[in-house]
């Protein structure tokens, strides 16, 4: 399987290259990749069916925990023979689709990346593995939806479904972190006995809701889902496929893989299901007032992931029957009618269902795909669809508490779903034939051969549900509950309560179709404010991050040089304080108050010429100043028995003046600039700079050092240093490579100004 | 306390007072030449205060900074009035 | 040969046979090898280098008298509460000529308390000087001018 | 003397404090010299006091006997004084220069480089 | 074997003057330049294999034996970093070649660079505290004058609030190292690490401690430390912005890994350690908000530098092993990519004309390649699996679960998906979008107008750091045990003591 | 402002300091002084020279281009560190050698090395001076 | 009997230098000022150095000595030259008491070589 992986990366790069040489023929090379891949998946159906599992580990970052672990069984290869056999329909018809976009190259790399990546998803045994590939499944997705980048709304749609899945993904990264940490380990089979220790686990529901966010973003359930509709963005087979079928299906299949290891709780249950419910009702009542063909798809799409989810939440063996039909038939019906929708959109030149009609004739192939599809869509025997609607119908109604309520909303949603299937797979075929922009006729045999064929799957399995689905069902299903089951698949159930709902829906579909065109009007007026829906929300959240963000810069990075030095110093005296405080009982000063008198008249000389300094508006004044407070400074080195700094000091003061004079006469005489309230401020923080310094002083002294390192020197200085001097012995030998640093900095202060004043720029960057 | 010891107290006292005389008239100015003169005469105080302070404190090191004072307060105030010759010249 | 050169090729060689390398030995040497150029004085011919020691050394002499002088007066007059001083700027004309002597008379000017060398004129002939104690200008300029620079004329000539 | 250098130490730093939270560029460079006068004082008050003894081994002796100034703290404090010199000598010419290509000395008029473009703050 | 370890500070030496001597010949001192970082990386390379397999290099400068004199010590940490500061300075120094031109190259580009890469190298080698503080000011002071160089207004600008702000670190470390030796007695990092657990009068230390981690706070530029980079890292020439993005802040980061877990270790480092993770937190989400707001692209590219130092200082304050060696892949990887998005952000500029991210578009159209050259660090920035970024958050993420740090790996997270957005933000008005000036022809750029050999020398720094987060992300297992060793090394000081004291101690 | 008064007088000046800053230089070791000192008392002289005869007379009588004083310097000291690598010992350990010069003494590497720091701080102050002068008296 | 000489020389050369500051305070003009005060001190340094010499009786002291006291001899003069130069072509008034002036009229300096 990690070769499977390897070749479709590396196909996939081959895309751009081998698109440029094959242009014309590209779809039949390119489908030959998922129909390679789904076969050799396929090839151990026969094991996975007599309930073998077949698991292959390669280490990758196993210090981590990380490996490249990959599992096939029933659950797995249901959903890879999924990703596989939509992925051929759309690899073809996406062949010819693309011929018109010039980076139709890029758009294969793109897609070949993704559908590895789902691929890793669906057979990555490890947490952290699967993480991987959800991600990139989210950036290829991402790459997608924006291939039409040049319009803003493409752009903006792209950024917005990466942003919501990316941020489920990151939930659920610290879901699987916290979980590992919990078990010990990030294989999923690892795990696989563990459910009572993870759900008795204090962290447990922590576990719970951050998965739960990635795979509700990344399903697009409710309030998440307003991303998919914006996806429609995307050329189409891009919504056939991720944003039907396959990527849209990684939350659910988390769900069903961890189902089994940390579900069975309430809490997990309830979730699910009253999320997935919610999800089902809401977005099938708003298809109402769509009448794009894509975004009527996607919003039945939404319904039909919210119903999937349920059904997880439900949890029972019927349900989990009824999710894997459901969820074969969706990937099949939903995939054809977006391909369907693509060839009209290709073959008309408009995706407006309100202005299609009467296409029959023109496109006689295309008319059968659509309807056998949207038979299987609206649950019409005896297609797959229908079965999938009867066993969903069945497993609600066995639900105790809430059963009554849920069966109404997935009748409803039901309706709506019928409402858009008549939109898309009928309406535009039917009727008087209308003016498009383009003059349709049939689309080219690659782009009908896949849709055609999902159809056909559809009417195949809904014919033969027992032969073709029933084994890998079992082992599926086994995967997520703890028990092996037997099932039995059957097209005809007899007449019974879930057949007169069946009725029911597909009546309350035509009504709801009939009425629409009345209220479509009224419909569109009554969107919702802004502020209460999710996609309101997000926008709200994004521009608001925009204010924020510029509101915390301009107020954090304000410009002000001193406002910086304010914050920085108030950090330090406030940290400093507070530790001092903390050690403020041990302290104790011992300070030496003696002051002979020549001691006494250089502190003030300091004191006076610093006051000189602070206020003068002179900047000769200033400098003289400078220079007095310079020179009593190295009188106090020498006082106290430090000739070479006090040489030193005298030396750099002088040169100070001399530089001060060269630069000053050019610069501006003294402004007083601040307030008087800043001056007021910055005396107060200056003082506590003071006052606290002073302090540290006064109690770093107050003990006695005793330092090996000032009798070393007083002893090594000759006999080994070769010098009377101490310090000069110090600087040249013992700390030779500081002032080796030292003297590099002089260089580049020198090279510095010489760059300074030579070079003048030209209006470079 | 003999003579010697006596003579370096009260000399320290003397350039101490002298000190802080000097420097008053560096606070008062009134003119900037007022000013660099007074530091000029800091200077050589110091000067003084280090011949001084090396017989107090008996070691002969501190003489070179003597040397050095000398010397760059030269400079400090040639480079002051190279200043006030080109503020002159403005 | 330079006698003055001669002076110290003999400090060294003094230094070397006393086998000490060291400042006072080389000042011993010195003053040995004037002893011994002043002795043998006719084998130089004509030179000043033996008549401009002494000068040197008078000249140095009267100055440090002239500063001492002016020195007291000038301190006289700072302890005293009264003012004695009769400030004034005066043109010294100058019969110094080259650079090294007429920077020499200034900074000899300036030496002496109570006098300050100001400004010498561009063509050189004419040094301003700040004076405490002007009671007449023209004897000032004149004592200046037969006082020290007369004698630094002799020196430097 | 101890307490009287740890008020001048003090001083010093609170004066260095004041003046770089100036406007004037020039009083900022003053500061920084301040603040570097006052960080050579600590470090050499700190690392304790010797009043008039140097660390100067004498002729005839090998080594350093009796009170004398620790000369650890003076080889750092010059080689800090060095460095902070090269780095002020930098910094003034920088000034210079900001001030004739910008033609302000005013700090507050600085501040092109922090802000948003088009936002005003 | 272990004098090897003053090679990293010789060789940029002898370089600069070999070039200061060589004035004139700017041709020359490309070459230099670029044999030099060569020749740095080999021997960094070498110190890095040495340490691995035979411990704690250290030398004592002079031959004085350990507290007299000044000891440069090579352990894995200090390896890692010169290994990343050859391979930066290697890639700056070609970038260089493409991208500077001939009137900074003369007035010293070359020489700086190197001095800078010198100071960098001594800080990350130094064992002796008032020694880094030389490195330091070695490092500041040839930034400094990189920043500078060229003098344009907003350098200009710019450099003054770098300048003033550094300057005033300078002085509180300068102070926290006199205050230190008057408690300590000694600065020799493994003697301080001896010494001050025993200290009788410890009453300042905390207060020394805060006052290193201010110092080291601002170089790190984390909360609220940080301003002077914003305000001044988007003003030198770009191959300037890209060498100061990837390496001056990762010193301070650097100094406050080696000060507060091999010097500084002791009960009075908790209260640091605590400030450090409230700083963290406060860190990352004002930098990515501040580069949520920018559109100049290199100014945007700043601000992330602060939020990734965030992450950085959040890793180091956990101490775990895995947190340590967490936020140390953190940086290593965070080096590359950072620099390698500023080169990118070099050839937008001129390939685009402009760093404003509203000025431009259609890059994507253009020049795909160039996309994909952008997305690598782009992405691995964001923490995108499989490259490097995502296993540094990956170790990350999880020490601070580990260590039940909830509120911050919240945080932490959050921040990601911002830092996510603001890449997206340059890809989509970068690359995505339209040009707003209209169709641009592909070849009469700036990029176009320098010539093969410097478009090469452009693209070349870039590819290669691409690679680098490719592979780290591939092979990362090689990487995790690498950097396991590394903060196994340095949460042991023992070892280090060992190696510098000799045991003496 | 020039003085010929301060021309004539910075001509003996100047070559008083210099020798003065050799002084300071080759006795650092054992008395107040060294390299640093001496290089800034050695640039001291020419500022002074600098100031009393303009700028372009100071050119002149620097024999040698202060960036290639800077360039030397460092090269000196970074030369003074290699006899202590072809001797084996310790990076930058000092060798000595004995003169028998007695004022001279003892001449050592770290001698080299105060040597280099001496041209560096010369050089230096020099660019820095000069370049500031130049400017000005440009303007 | 060195002692006692060597700290008589001292005293009488601080007190010179203490006569020369109050001789700053006290002055009218800056010229007057200058004139007085600059030799004073001068004097005053040149004294307490041969104090010194006279105390330590010692070549190498002497010598460093008397380089301070020739030094300061060359260049006292000349900066304060330079200095009252400056300041009366700066402008610094000149005391009411000045009876004569003979500079301002020809009121133009030398100029730059
Ligand atoms: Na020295
Ligand atoms: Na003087």
């Amino acid at each position: 399987m990690p070769a499977l992986i390897a070749l479709g990366f590396l196909s996939s790069a081959l895309a751009p290259l081998l698109y440029r040489r094959f242009r014309e023929q590209f779809g039949w090379i390119a489908v030959m990749v998922p129909v390679l891949m789904g076969a050799v998946l396929l090839s151990h159906y026969p094991q996975i069916a007599a309930g073998g599992v077949f698991r292959e580990s390669v280490p990758w970052v196993p210090s981590l925990g990380v490996n490249l672990s990959f599992v096939l069984d029933g659950l797995s290869l249901t959903f890879a023979m999924i990703i596989t056999t939509v992925g051929a329909a759309v690899f073809l018809f996406a062949g010819a689709y693309m011929k018109e976009y010039e980076d139709a190259g890029r758009f294969f790399l793109y897609i070949g990346i993704f559908m590895t990546s789902m691929l890793g998803v669906v057979l990555s045994d490890n947490m952290l593995l699967m993480f991987v590939f959800w991600e990139l499944t989210s950036i290829s997705s991402f790459l997608l939806i924006g291939f039409n980048h040049h319009k803003e709304s493409s752009r903006r749609s792209a950024l917005q479904a990466l942003l919501v899945t990316g941020g489920g993904g990151l939930a659920m990264l610290a879901g699987i972190l916290v979980l590992g940490g919990v078990t010990g380990t990030f294989e999923i089979s690892s795990f696989y006995d563990m459910n009572e220790a993870i759900t008795a686990h204090p962290a447990y529901p922590v576990i719970v809701v951050l998965l739960l966010l990635g795979a509700f973003t990344k399903s697009a359930q409710f309030p998440f889902h307003f991303w998919l509709p914006n996806a429609m963005e995307a050329p189409t087979p891009v919504s056939a496929y991720l944003h039907s079928a396959t990527m849209v299906k990684a939350g659910i299949y988390l769900i069903a893989r961890m189902n089994h290891e940390i579900g069975g709780t309430a809490l997990w249950q309830d979730t699910v299901m009253v999320t997935g419910a919610l999800t089902m009702l809401l977005t099938a009542l708003l298809a109402f007032s769509q009448t794009d063909l894509k975004k009527l798809l996607a919003y039945s799409t939404l319904s039909v992931l919210g119903t999937l989810v349920m059904l997880l939440g439900i949890g029972s063996r019927l349900a989990i029957k009824a999710f894997f039909i459901y969820l074969i038939a969706h990937s099949l019906y939903k995939g054809t009618l977006f391909l369907v929708a693509g060839t009209l959109d290709h073959e008309t030149g408009t995706r407006d269902v309100t202005v299609l009609g009467g296409l029959r004739r023109l496109m006689p192939f295309t008319t059968v795909t659509a309807a056998l599809a949207s038979f299987s869509m609206m649950g019409v025997i005896p297609l797959v669809g229908f079965i999938g609607k009867e066993t969903v119908y069945e497993s609600i109604l066995e639900v105790q508490s809430w059963g009554t309520y849920l069966i109404i909303a997935a009748v409803v949603a039901n309706a709506f779903v019928v409402m858009v299937t008549l939109l898309v797979g009928f309406r535009p075929f039917w009727g008087r034939l209308r003016e498009t922009p383009k003059h349709a006729h049939e689309a080219p045999l690659k782009m009908l051969v896949g849709p055609g064929m999902l159809a056909f799957l559809g009417l195949l399995f809904g014919l033969f549900p027992d032969a073709l689905l029933a084994p890998m069902l079992e082992q599926s299903a086994s995967s997520i509950l703890s028990e092996t089951l037997s099932l039995k698949i059957k097209l005809w159930h007899g007449v019974n309560l879930v057949l007169v709902l069946s009725f029911v829906t597909l009546l309350l579909g035509g009504v709801v179709y009939a009425l629409r065109s009345g209220l479509l009007d009224r419909a569109r007026q009554v969107s919702l404010p802004a502020a209460l829906t999710p996609s309101g929300w997000y926008e709200t959240g994004l521009n608001g991050l925009q204010v924020l963000a510029r509101w915390q810069t301009s107020l954090v990075q304000n410009g002000y040089l001193r406002n910086y030095i304010i914050v920085i110093i108030a950090t330090a005296i406030f940290l400093a304080a507070t530790a001092l405080y903390q050690a403020a009982d041990q302290v104790s000063i011992a300070p030496d108050f003696e002051v002979t008198f020549y001691e006494g008249a250089l502190a003030f000389i300091i004191i006076v010429s610093t006051l000189i300094l602070m206020t003068s508006s002179s900047r000769l004044k200033s400098i003289v100043a400078l220079g007095v407070l310079g020179f009593s400074i190295g009188i106090i080195f020498v006082i106290y028995g430090a000739p070479d700094v006090a040489l030193t000091t005298f030396a750099i003061e002088t040169l100070n003046v001399i530089l001060f004079v060269l630069v000053l006469y050019r610069l501006p005489r003294f402004l007083k600039l601040s307030r008087s309230s800043n001056r007021v401020r910055d005396a107060v923080i200056a003082a506590s700079v003071g006052v606290f310094m002073t302090m540290i002083v006064l109690f770093a002294t107050s003990f006695e050092l005793s330092s090996g390192l000032k009798e070393y020197f007083a002893r090594a200085s000759l006999p080994e240093g070769k010098g009377r001097n101490v310090v000069n012995v110090i600087l040249v030998d013992f700390r030779a490579i500081d002032t080796l640093g030292e003297i590099t900095v002089l260089a580049v202060a020198a090279l510095g100004v010489l760059a300074l004043l030579k070079l003048r720029p030209r209006g470079r960057d | 306390m003999s003579y010697m010891e006596w003579a370096v107290q009260l000399s320290v006292i003397f350039i101490g007072l002298s000190i802080l005389v000097i420097f008053l008239r560096l606070v008062i100015g009134p003119s900037i030449e007022d000013r660099i003169v007074a530091l000029d005469l800091l200077s050589a105080n110091a000067i003084a205060f280090i011949a001084v302070y090396s017989i107090q404190k008996n070691t002969t090191t501190f003489l070179d900074v003597g040397i050095i004072v000398a010397l760059l307060a030269f400079l400090g105030t040639v480079a002051f009035a190279f200043y006030l010759g080109r503020r002159g010249k403005q | 040969m330079n006698p003055f050169l001669f002076n110290i090729l003999l400090a060294i060689a003094w230094m070397l046979l006393v086998g000490e390398v060291s400042a006072s030995t080389f000042t011993a040497g010195l003053v040995v090898g004037y002893l011994l150029l002043w002795l043998s004085r006719a084998a130089w011919g004509e030179t000043r280098y033996f008549s401009k020691i002494p000068l040197v050394v008078r000249f140095v002499l009267y100055f440090l008298k002239e500063l001492l002088i002016a020195n007291l007066k000038v301190a006289f007059d700072i302890v005293t509460p009264k003012d004695y001083m009769e400030p004034g700027i005066i043109a010294v004309p100058l019969d110094v000529e080259t650079d090294i002597e007429i920077t020499l008379f200034a900074n000899l000017v300036t030496l002496t308390p109570g006098t300050l060398s100001l400004d010498v004129s561009a063509d050189r002939t004419t040094l301003y000087v700040h004076a405490l104690y002007v009671k007449d200008v023209d004897r000032f300029r004149h004592e200046l001018k037969n006082g020290l620079e007369q004698r630094l004329i002799e020196v430097m000539r | 003397m101890t307490f009287l250098l740890a008020v001048i130490i003090g001083v010093l730093y609170a004066a260095g404090t004041y003046l770089i939270l100036r406007r004037s560029m020039v009083k900022v460079i003053f500061g920084l010299i301040f603040l570097g006068h006052a960080a050579n004082l600590m470090i050499f008050t700190v690392g304790r006091l010797t009043k008039g003894a140097p660390a100067f081994v004498a002729e005839g002796a090998s080594g350093l006997t009796g009170a004398f100034a620790d000369p650890l703290p003076q080889a750092l404090i010059l080689t800090a004084i060095v460095i902070g010199f090269g780095v002020q000598a930098f910094t003034i010419v920088l000034f210079k220069r900001t001030y004739q290509t910008l033609g302000t000395e005013d700090l507050d008029e600085m501040r092109r480089t922090d802000q948003l473009p088009g936002g005003k703050s | 074997m272990n004098r090897i370890i003053m090679l990293p500070l010789l060789i940029p030496l002898v370089t600069a003057v070999a070039m200061l001597l060589l004035r004139i010949r700017v041709q020359l001192h490309r070459v230099l330049n670029v044999v030099s970082a060569a020749l740095s990386g080999v021997v960094a390379l070498a110190i890095f294999s040495a340490t691995m397999s035979s411990g704690v290099l250290s030398l004592q400068v002079g031959g004085w034996e350990a507290p007299f004199g000044i000891s440069l010590v090579a352990d894995r940490l200090s390896a890692v970093m010169v290994v990343m500061s050859a391979l930066i300075g290697l890639c700056t120094a070609l970038y260089s070649i493409g991208t500077i031109d001939e009137d900074r190259e003369h007035y010293f580009y070359h020489p700086l660079l190197q001095l800078l890469l010198m100071g960098v190298n001594g800080a990350f080698l130094t064992g002796d505290i008032f020694n880094l503080y030389v490195w330091f000011e070695v490092m500041l002071i040839s930034s400094f004058v990189l920043l500078v160089l060229g003098g344009l207004p907003q350098q200009l600008e710019g450099a003054i609030k770098y300048v003033t702000l550094n300057l005033l670190s300078s002085a509180i470390f300068l102070a926290a190292v006199g205050i230190l030796y008057g408690m300590a007695g000694t600065l020799n990092m493994a003697d301080l690490a001896v010494r001050i657990p025993l200290l009788e009068h410890r009453e300042l230390l905390t207060v020394v401690a805060v006052l290193f981690m201010i110092t080291f706070g601002v170089k790190a530029a984390v909360f609220p430390l940080f301003f002077w980079l914003p305000a001044s890292y988007h003003t030198p020439p770009v191959a300037v912005s890209a060498v100061f993005a990837g390496l001056l802040t990762k010193v301070g980061v650097y100094a406050i890994m080696r000060f507060f877990t091999t010097v500084f270790v002791c009960d009075d480092a908790a209260f640091i350690y605590d400030v450090l993770l409230w700083s963290s937190g406060f860190t990352m989400v004002v930098g990515v908000l501040g580069a949520v707001a920018q559109y100049d692209m290199r100014k945007l590219l700043s601000f992330h530098i602060i939020s990734q130092i965030g992450y950085m200082i959040f890793a180091v304050a956990l101490q775990s092993p895995l947190a340590v060696a967490g936020g140390l892949f953190y940086m290593v990887h965070n080096i590359v990519a950072k620099t390698n998005l500023f080169y990118v952000s070099g050839l937008v500029k001129r390939l685009a004309g402009s760093y404003c991210l509203r000025d431009i578009g259609g890059l994507y159209r253009l020049y795909p390649l160039f996309g994909l050259l952008f997305l690598v660090p782009a992405l691995g920035l964001a923490g995108i699996p499989p490259l490097s970024g995502f296993w540094a958050k990956l170790m990350v993420i999880r020490a601070g679960i580990e260590a039940g740090a909830w509120g911050l790996t919240a945080v932490a997270l959050s921040v990601s998906m911002l830092t996510l957005f603001s890449m997206i933000k340059i890809w989509n008005e970068a690359f995505w979008k339209d040009d707003p000036r209209g169709e641009q022809s592909a070849d009469r750029t700036e990029y176009h107008a320098i010539g093969r050999l410097k478009q090469g020398m452009i693209i070349a720094p870039i590819v290669v750091l691409g690679l680098v987060t490719v592979v780290f992300g591939f092979w990362f297992e090689p990487f995790f045990e690498m950097m396991m060793l590394v903060a196994e090394e340095l949460l042991e000081p023992a070892r280090y003591i060992r190696s510098v004291t000799g045991g003496v101690l | 402002m020039y003085s010929v008064i301060l021309a004539t007088a910075s001509r003996y000046l100047l070559m008083l300091l210099l020798i003065f800053s050799v002084f300071l230089l080759l006795r650092g070791h054992n008395e107040p002084g060294g390299g640093f000192v001496g290089g800034l008392v050695a640039a001291a002289a020419y500022a002074l020279y600098f100031i009393a005869n303009g700028i372009d007379a100071a050119r002149r009588i620097v024999r040698f281009e202060p960036l290639g004083m800077i360039a030397s310097g460092l090269l000196l000291a970074v030369l003074s560190t290699l006899p202590s690598l072809l001797a084996g010992k310790p990076f930058m350990s000092g060798i000595w050698i004995d003169t028998g010069l007695g004022p001279i003494g003892k001449v050592g590497t770290p001698l080299v090395f105060d040597f280099g720091v001496y041209l560096l701080v010369l050089g230096i102050t020099l660019t820095i001076i000069f370049s500031l002068a130049e400017e000005d008296s440009k303007s | 009997m060195m002692e006692i000489i060597s700290g008589t020389l001292l005293l009488l050369g601080t007190l010179f230098i203490l006569l020369s500051a109050i001789g700053i305070l006290r002055m009218p003009d800056l010229y007057t000022r200058m004139s007085a005060t600059t030799k004073a001190s001068t004097l005053g340094i040149g004294l307490v150095l041969v104090g010194t010499i006279m105390y330590w009786q010692d070549f190498g002291i002497a010598s460093r000595a008397l380089a301070i006291i020739i030094f300061l001899f060359l260049t006292a003069p000349v900066a304060a030259h330079i200095i009252g130069r400056a300041a009366y072509f700066g402008g610094v008034p000149l005391w009411d008491k000045t009876h004569i002036d003979e500079l301002k009229d020809r009121g133009e300096t030398d100029g730059d070589p």
